[in-house]
């Protein structure tokens, strides 16, 4: 019965995620002043890749690629507490698990983006990495002092310990809030530090070999992690009690980063990662610093 | 005493009458000169004053066998053109290159080159300008027949016929008048 | 799978490769006049992840080679439009010596647009008959460069070298 | 149980039949030293049991000690002479392989080892003189034989500080025979006490001086450089190991018999350590790998000084050990850096570092040699130097210097860091290639033999150093042993 | 009395190599025997708690076996066998086993000594023919990082002598013995003097500098041995200096703890930049060796139970996931006969085992799940948390980042990417290399998946000194923060991995590309065409770091040596000159003699 459970939960997830898109690209284009795509347009892309009939592969690595990276985010979405609703019951997710797995998925791909033998997908990779010197550290940073202050490392009990509105980690430690929002949005790779996909500049980057049902996975790995990433951030910072609350909470989140994502232009990799070393770095140590001072 | 008038006295005065110069109308001065008259009056109107080198062109006179090549000078503080003309024979003869003058007709030459087979002396790299894998004579020349090169490379017939003769076309869907 | 062909007609990728003249007419037909999104219709940046392939206006030799490799390197099913009357029968460069004169020669050609420079409401037109066409299961011309492979090939190497440029299967 | 008069006999006789052998023909001179230096050895080995007891004393010309002038050869006297012997042994047979010298070197050669043998053997204070001068003027000579600028200036600087270093030796001497009236080591250190404390320092300081010169003490030892370099490299060896360990002997048995514990040896305590600093931070940016051998010698020589100099501040039988110890390393460690030096350099003289690239790839075994060498004298692991080190160090804190301990442990860091360079130096790149002779190659093995054997298995010298350090330790059983015997 | 066995026997079979140095086979066959007759003798006889003393008249030598030296033994014991296997393939004389052999003696004694001076003639040992080891190296500068790195070790050796003998000074014994209860700071002293040689030996930030000169120069095969198992001395240095030597460090100098741990995640951070800057293999990963050392220290200095489990199962993990990548650095470079990453590219299609151990090697530096690296940092960062040192905690998660980075960049630049034209007939890493990658993977993954295993044995050894709060089982592991089920991990990325692949099994076909079926703008590339992208792989981070990378402690250590020789200069100044300078000299210190003693006359 968990399998189907399991499989059931997985494919509502997906799903989710790829409205989420969808309402992304809608909103990006009336940002735009124009119609842009029905809401399942990216349900629709993707059962199109699937469709495709024959998708290059250069070699077992770089078809294993995606699937790693399915993998990879699959298995951090298990580990995530969906608001109160734990997927694997007896082991509730632990901060440092999910960070770690949340790196899995980028480096499938990157292994087999690697393999294609193709220099747009590595500089594509050695950018998507060295901007993880820049978000990742921040994101951290940012959350540190919530785990601290609970005397925990598992997000469940983060959730738990936030129930009511006064006390959401938000209102009560806003400038890790602040350095949060700026991570996130590394996270997502939205514009400003749309750098790893940069279409203009190396053609899309690590899926330049990839068509046909590879993007088509990839596509799916790009839904679900956008609910995992801003699912794990609302879980430290707004601890959703409901499943509910949790996709409202995602659902804004991702609306606000989208926002940015519509306006904003793309950074130089070197200007990406000294941005994250200026200000959102000073607000992680001021939040740091708030926790020593208030608790 | 308009700027072109000086312009003639001076070219006349330190060239001789081995060059013919006239003020063709407002603004344009031609100089007609031979071969070896044709750097040092480069050399000699660019510090005079004719910074810009506007354009060197190339015309086929193929019932005389020869190519003229045509030197735009053009100067901003006078506002004026100068026109230096000269004549080569056909395939025999060569010019020497005007880049240590002018630094512009590097590209220039090149592409006379290419299309007109003139062959510049002294110019570094006289190879594949525009056409990828030329392996015809230079297309610009005149006894270059594109309608019969188009004819057997684009295995098109008769195109003249076809193209002028208005008449419906109704819409068949893709390749039916393949 | 009748989703499959829903889901194909409703999104295409199409291949950002501007050929030619036409190119200045797809700008408008993206924004926010004309939005060609609206049909699911989305620039992409490699042939590996498209589906259209729009040839818009004249195709040199030089071009052509990298016209015919994008192609294959695009998965099937694929399609391609032709923009203008250059496509068609080389337009107003029907006697130069190096625009080739009818595209279907070299490769398979789903749906023309005539006009020099058809404005963006024929371009958005030209779409919409695309989308019938796959949805009627019509739009199969990359089918025929695939049976009649020698063919092709043999017309393209009149004009260039095909072993330097086709993509090796 | 032939009597070890002989030793100073025999060698005598034989340095003077050299020239007259000389004339004879080219080739015998060469064998003279070899047979003669056996023969000293035997006879030393032959009265090995006898001196197991407390001082052995042969007189000569029967008259009493006071009076005639005696050999008083104890235990630590015994060790010292067996190593000049060996030593002067393998350099004999070093010399049998090199052909062209003329007898005069031979004799030179002789009447070294004869003097240095004479001073570890003599009981008599003005004997002992007697053979300081015969080493200095013979090392003087030996330092000159090479005949080339460097030598001659090196030899001439020996000369001239070594003449006034044992003319000041001689009026210490003068001191004490007047104020005690005999010549007598023994007799002396017996009247010792009744010597006023003005005269007894007054003697003392002139011996200092004395001494000082032969041991290569900091102000004086400023010849020491000049002298090693300009010397051929055996030359070095024997410069390195008898004369200066004769020298240690000497002032051994001044120090402690006659003045048994002289209070102004805190001098040399402070002097010792400058010495071995001074040296050591000279030999760090040396280029020419021969100077910086003498440089790290007198270091060497200057933390025996300052192990010698601790026994003013507590008297303990383990300080002798460790001075006998780091004698006997830096004899045969020095010895076989200089002789290995020559085999690299393959008696060409340039010893600059950069011609020395890669010629440990081209002779390896010389390269290795050298190595071993270096890494006894840094106290390595599984070398005699080792032992040596650990010892020194146990002393200096025994007598309480704990601290100093750190400040010797950095100057070696730079022993290390200047022997590394050159060593580095000889394993890289690609060198000329030289063949060292079979004879001298046999002779750097038994050097590097005593090294690793003891290195391995200590024991055997600890248990001998102990002894010997036992017999300078009792003084009062060497007096009585030579006055009572009588 | 086996523990001499032991150290005899590997001394033996040195020896034997030595003398058996031409015959290639025989030699082989006898360093492999006497090294399994050494370490069966280790694994059966050696228990905790074994007392021997050995009196060779000069000086008694105490040995013991603790816990620690059980564990640190098996460690160094099985990467030397990786080593072993490895450098059958090199060619290599009599002395190069010589050398190896004597180095292991010096290690596995060091685990025995209980009195310092044997502890320091057996480090000193291992030192010296470590030496040796990279004297002998591969190339033509393996001589002067070999000076480098015997100087550097002979500075710690000297340290410790000193400490030792301050030691002896105060307590009057020998032994390894409590120091904390001297008065006043000399104990401090004495700790850092004691403390020294293993920094240098771990590679601790300011004392790492001969490091990436010895890793890189130093034979592909002793490489493995050197960063795998030689580091290993330097981490039980840490745990005698700071639990053996001074047990009540924590209560009498916390903030020596604190500067240790800050020492350790500067370490690990700053050679982890250094690391992805790298554009030769083997100096990458020495500087990652360097980094992965620094987490041990920061575990040491934190000083709680949790962190200290963290530690040794740290350097256990390092030991497993270095020697491995060393060892297939070296068996890329025994076929492909270059270390630089530039030159490399596209050996997946010739080396496919050489690639998964490269692979699971790299997600085991990261610390990624299922493999050994995960439970170390999980541990080392709940520890760090609890210690309440936030700054510090991302100071290491920033470390962490770049083994991501320095990670990817090596198993890209050698095995992803285009194939060279030169290397297409590459083959397979033979045989002494795939059977230490293989042994190797056993344990990355079983230790991951179960570190019960490890932590049960590492819990006895600081039972003894540190009040065990850690909660662990064989395969999971709960702290107050936070509790981690490691199988769970593992079973859920499995069965993801097994769904993924069955929707890509559902889906249409792929075909296999040339690789010269490439996007590249549809320009049609050749096949010598260099498409490789791997120097400079992290160029833009230098303008993102700026100014601040050009500093480095060479520079520091540079300046220092000039100021000596300096003052080398002024030494030597004395002795030149003539004779007629010398006899002033002599005059006047015949005077100043005469004027200091006519005091007292």
């Amino acid at each position: 019965m968990s399998i189907l459970y399991f499989f059931l939960y997985l494919l509502l997830v997906t799903i989710v995620g790829l409205l989420y898109m969808g309402v992304a690209r809608k909103v990006t284009a009336h940002v735009q002043n124009r119609y842009g795509p029905p809401i399942y347009q990216p349900i629709l892309d993707v059962l199109k890749l699937f469709g495709k009939k024959d998708a290059a592969s250069h070699g077992v690595m770089h078809t294993l690629g995606p699937v790693i990276a399915y993998t990879g985010i699959g298995a951090t979405l298990l580990f995530l507490p969906l608001g109160n609703h734990t997927p694997l019951l007896h082991f509730n997710g632990d901060l440092f698990v999910v960070l770690y797995l949340l790196v899995v998925g980028p480096l499938g791909m990157a292994l087999g983006a690697g393999e294609s033998a193709n220099s747009n997908a590595t500089i594509g990779i050695a950018r998507a990495l060295s901007m993880m010197l820049g978000y990742e550290i921040i994101f951290f940073m940012a959350t540190l002092p919530v785990f601290y202050a609970n005397h925990t490392a598992s997000i469940y009990k983060v959730i738990l310990a936030q129930g009511t509105f006064p006390k959401w980690a938000a209102i009560m430690y806003p400038i890790s809030f602040i350095a949060g929002l700026f991570a996130v949005q590394g996270l997502l790779g939205e514009k400003p530090f749309e750098l790893v996909i940069a279409p203009h500049e190396i053609a899309s980057g690590p899926m330049v070999e990839y068509g046909g049902k590879f993007l088509g996975f990839l596509q799916i790995w790009h839904a679900v992690g956008i609910i995992v990433e801003t699912g794990l951030f609302v879980d430290i910072f707004f601890g959703p009690q409901n499943i509910l609350w949790f996709f409202v909470g995602t659902f804004f989140v991702f609306l606000a980063s989208v926002l940015v994502n519509a306006v904003m232009p793309r950074f130089r990799i070197e200007q990406a990662v000294r941005f994250y070393w200026g200000i959102p770095l000073l607000f992680a140590i001021l939040g740091i610093l708030q926790v020593y001072l208030w608790r | 005493m308009t700027q072109e008038e000086k312009i003639k006295k001076d070219i006349e005065t330190t060239f001789g009458e081995l060059v013919n110069v006239n003020i063709q109308r407002e603004k344009r001065v031609r100089v007609n000169a031979p071969k070896n008259m044709v750097l040092p009056i480069l050399a000699y109107l660019k510090q005079r004053g004719f910074h810009q080198f506007t354009l060197l062109t190339c015309v086929d006179w193929i019932n005389d066998g020869e190519f003229e090549l045509v030197y735009n000078l053009y100067s901003l503080s006078y506002n004026v053109h100068v026109l230096i003309s000269t004549r080569i024979k056909r395939d025999t003869e060569t010019m020497p290159t005007a880049i240590n003058v002018y630094e512009m007709a590097f590209d220039y030459e090149r592409e006379i080159h290419e299309m007109f087979g003139v062959v510049f002396e002294g110019h570094p790299r006289l190879d594949e300008f525009l056409l990828e894998d030329w392996k015809g004579i230079p297309p610009m020349r005149k006894d270059f027949d594109t309608r019969k090169y188009v004819e057997e490379k684009f295995g098109v017939k008769d195109l003249t016929k076809e193209l002028f003769t208005r008449k419906e076309q109704p819409y068949r869907g893709p390749g039916s008048n393949g | 799978m009748k989703l499959f062909k829903f889901s194909q007609s409703r999104s295409l990728w199409m291949m950002h490769f501007c050929t030619g003249c036409g190119a200045v007419e797809l700008p408008p037909t993206m924004t926010s006049r004309f939005d060609m999104e609206r049909f699911g219709i989305m620039p992409m940046a490699t042939p590996r992840q498209s589906d259209l392939l729009l040839i818009t206006g004249y195709l040199t030799i030089k071009t052509l080679k990298r016209v015919v490799r994008a192609y294959e390197q695009m998965p099937t099913p694929r399609y391609v439009i032709g923009f203008g009357s250059c496509t068609i029968n080389g337009g107003m460069y029907w006697d130069s010596y190096n625009v080739i004169k009818k595209l279907e020669l070299y490769i398979p050609v789903d749906l023309y647009i005539n006009g020099c420079m058809p404005r963006p409401e024929a371009i958005i037109d030209a779409f919409l008959k695309l989308r019938e066409m796959i949805a009627k299961g019509e739009a199969n011309a990359w089918k025929k460069y695939i049976e009649n492979y020698e063919w092709y090939k043999k017309n393209q190497s009149e004009v260039f070298d095909v072993e330097k440029w086709s993509v090796k299967k | 149980m032939v009597s070890p008069i002989l030793v100073i006999a025999l060698s005598l006789f034989f340095a003077f039949v050299i020239p007259l052998l000389g004339m004879l023909s080219k080739k015998l001179p060469r064998w003279v030293p070899p047979i003669s230096i056996l023969v000293n050895l035997l006879i030393l080995l032959s009265n090995m049991d006898k001196i197991s007891g407390g001082a052995m004393l042969i007189t000569t010309a029967g008259i009493k000690p006071p009076i005639a002038i005696n050999l008083a050869i104890d235990r630590f006297g015994f060790l010292f002479a067996l190593l000049i012997q060996t030593v002067g042994f393998l350099l004999s047979i070093y010399y049998l392989a090199q052909d062209t010298k003329d007898e005069r070197f031979y004799m030179l050669f002789l009447l070294n080892i004869l003097g240095a043998s004479g001073i570890v053997m003599t009981g008599d204070l003005f004997n002992s003189f007697v053979f300081l001068e015969i080493l200095e003027i013979s090392s003087f000579g030996l330092v000159a034989v090479q005949k080339d600028k460097k030598s001659l200036e090196g030899a001439f600087k020996y000369m001239m500080i070594g003449a006034i270093g044992s003319s000041l030796y001689l009026l210490g001497i003068i001191v004490l025979y007047l104020s005690t009236g005999s010549l007598n080591m023994a007799d002396i250190a017996r009247l010792m006490p009744n010597i006023p404390d003005s005269i007894k320092l007054f003697a003392g300081l002139l011996f200092l001086i004395g001494i000082g010169v032969e041991v290569e003490l900091f102000p004086l030892n400023a010849w020491a450089p000049d002298a090693y370099e300009g010397a051929q490299d055996s030359i070095s060896t024997q410069l390195s190991s008898i004369i200066s360990k004769a020298g240690i002997y000497l002032a051994a048995r001044i120090f402690f018999t006659i003045f048994n514990g002289f209070y102004a040896l805190e001098v040399v305590l402070y002097l010792g350590i400058i010495t071995f600093i001074i040296a050591e931070l000279a030999a760090l940016m040396q280029k020419n790998v021969k100077r910086m051998l003498a440089y790290s010698s007198i270091g060497q020589m200057g933390l025996l000084l300052f192990v010698f100099a601790l026994i003013s501040k507590r008297a303990d039988i383990f300080i002798f050990t460790t001075i006998i110890l780091l004698a006997l390393n830096h004899a045969f460690g020095k010895g076989l850096l200089f002789l290995s030096l020559g085999a690299l350099t393959g008696g060409t003289r340039e010893y600059y570092i950069d011609s020395l690239k890669g010629s440990g790839k081209s002779n390896v075994l010389a390269g290795l040699l050298f190595t071993m060498g270096a890494f006894t004298i840094l106290g390595m692991p599984f070398f005699f130097g080792f032992w040596s080190k650990i010892s020194a160090l146990i002393s200096i804190m025994k007598a309480g210097y704990v601290y100093l301990i750190g400040l010797v442990l950095l100057v070696s860091l730079f022993e290390i860091y200047y022997y590394g360079r050159v060593i580095v130096n000889i394993f890289s790149g690609e060198g000329k290639a030289q063949k060292t002779g079979f004879i001298y190659a046999s002779i750097m093995v038994i050097f590097a033999l005593f090294i690793i054997a003891f290195g391995v298995w200590p024991h055997p010298v600890f248990s001998f150093a102990h002894k010997a350090a036992v017999a300078l330790f009792e003084r009062t059983t060497y007096i009585t042993s030579i006055m009572g015997g009588m | 009395m086996t523990m001499f066995y032991i150290l005899l026997v590997f001394i033996l079979t040195g020896l034997l190599t030595l003398f058996l140095g031409p015959i290639k086979v025989l030699r082989n066959i006898v360093a492999l025997l006497g090294y399994l007759a050494g370490s069966a003798l280790f694994i059966y006889n050696i228990k905790p708690g074994l007392i021997y003393s050995l009196n060779i008249r000069v000086y008694n030598i105490h040995f013991e076996s603790g816990f620690s030296t059980v564990f640190f033994g098996i460690i160094i014991l099985a990467v030397f066998l990786i080593f072993l296997l490895a450098s059958f393939h090199e060619e290599n004389d009599g002395a190069y086993y010589l050398f190896a052999f004597l180095t292991l003696t010096g290690a596995i004694g060091v685990l025995f000594a209980k009195d310092l001076i044997s502890f320091f003639f057996l480090f000193e040992t291992m030192s010296l023919f470590s030496f040796l080891m990279v004297l002998k190296g591969k190339n033509k500068n393996s001589p002067k990082s070999a000076f480098k790195y015997l100087v550097w070790s002979v500075f710690g050796g000297y340290a410790f002598l000193f400490g030792t003998f301050l030691k002896v000074y105060t307590t009057h014994s020998v032994m390894i013995g409590d120091i904390s209860f001297i008065g006043g700071h000399i104990k401090l002293l004495i700790l850092l003097l004691i403390l020294t040689p293993f920094m240098v030996k771990a590679a601790l930030m300011p004392f790492h500098l001969w490091a990436p000169d010895a890793y890189s120069d130093s034979k592909d095969a002793f490489t493995v041995f050197f960063s795998g198992g030689l580091s290993k001395i330097g981490i039980f240095g840490y745990f005698i200096a700071l639990f053996k030597i001074f047990t009540e460090i924590a209560s009498k100098y916390p903030w020596f703890l604190t500067v240790i741990a800050w020492l350790g995640g500067i370490t690990a951070t700053l050679a982890g930049i250094y690391a992805f800057m790298q554009d030769d293999a083997k100096k990458l990963l020495a500087y990652s060796s360097i980094s992965q050392l620094g987490y041990v220290a920061v575990g040491f200095g934190i000083y709680t139970h949790y962190s200290v489990v963290a530690a040794f199962f740290h350097a256990l993990g390092h030991a497993v996931y270095e020697s491995l990548l060393f060892l297939v650095v070296a068996g890329v470079y025994y076929r492909v006969k270059t270390t630089d990453l530039r030159k490399m590219g596209g050996l997946i299609k010739k080396m496919p085992l050489s690639f998964i151990g490269l692979l699971f090697g790299i997600i085991a530096t990261s610390g990624i799940p299922p493999t050994i690296g995960f439970p170390s940092k999980w541990l080392l960062y709940e520890a760090v948390i609890m210690k309440g040192d936030l700054l510090l905690t991302s100071l290491v998660f920033f470390a962490s980042i770049t083994a991501f980075l320095y990670s990817y960049k090596l198993v890209h630049s050698i095995f992803l990417g285009k194939l060279h034209k030169e290397h297409r007939d590459v083959k397979e890493a033979p045989l002494g290399y795939a059977t230490g990658i293989i042994l190797l993977l056993i344990p990355l993954f079983v230790l991951g998946v179960a570190p019960g295993i490890a932590v049960k044995h590492i819990d006895y050894i600081i039972r003894f000194y540190l009040k065990p709060e850690l909660g662990y089982n064989l395969t999971t592991m709960t702290t107050p923060l936070g509790h981690v089920n490691f199988p769970v991990v593992g079973i859920v990325m499995v069965s993801m991995f097994v769904l993924s692949l069955i929707i890509y099994f559902i889906f249409g076909s792929t075909y296999k590309a040339d690789q010269t079926d490439n996007y590249t703008a549809t320009e049609a590339i050749s096949d010598d065409f260099e498409l490789h992208y791997a120097g400079e792989f992290y160029g833009f981070m230098r303008k993102a770091f700026g100014r601040p990378l050009k500093w480095s402690f060479e520079k520091l250590l540079n300046a220092f040596l000039k100021l000596f020789a300096f003052i080398g200069e002024i030494a030597r100044g004395f002795y030149m000159g003539d004779a007629r300078v010398y006899l002033f000299y002599l005059v006047l210190f015949f005077s100043l003699l005469a004027y200091l003693m006519g005091g007292k006359l």
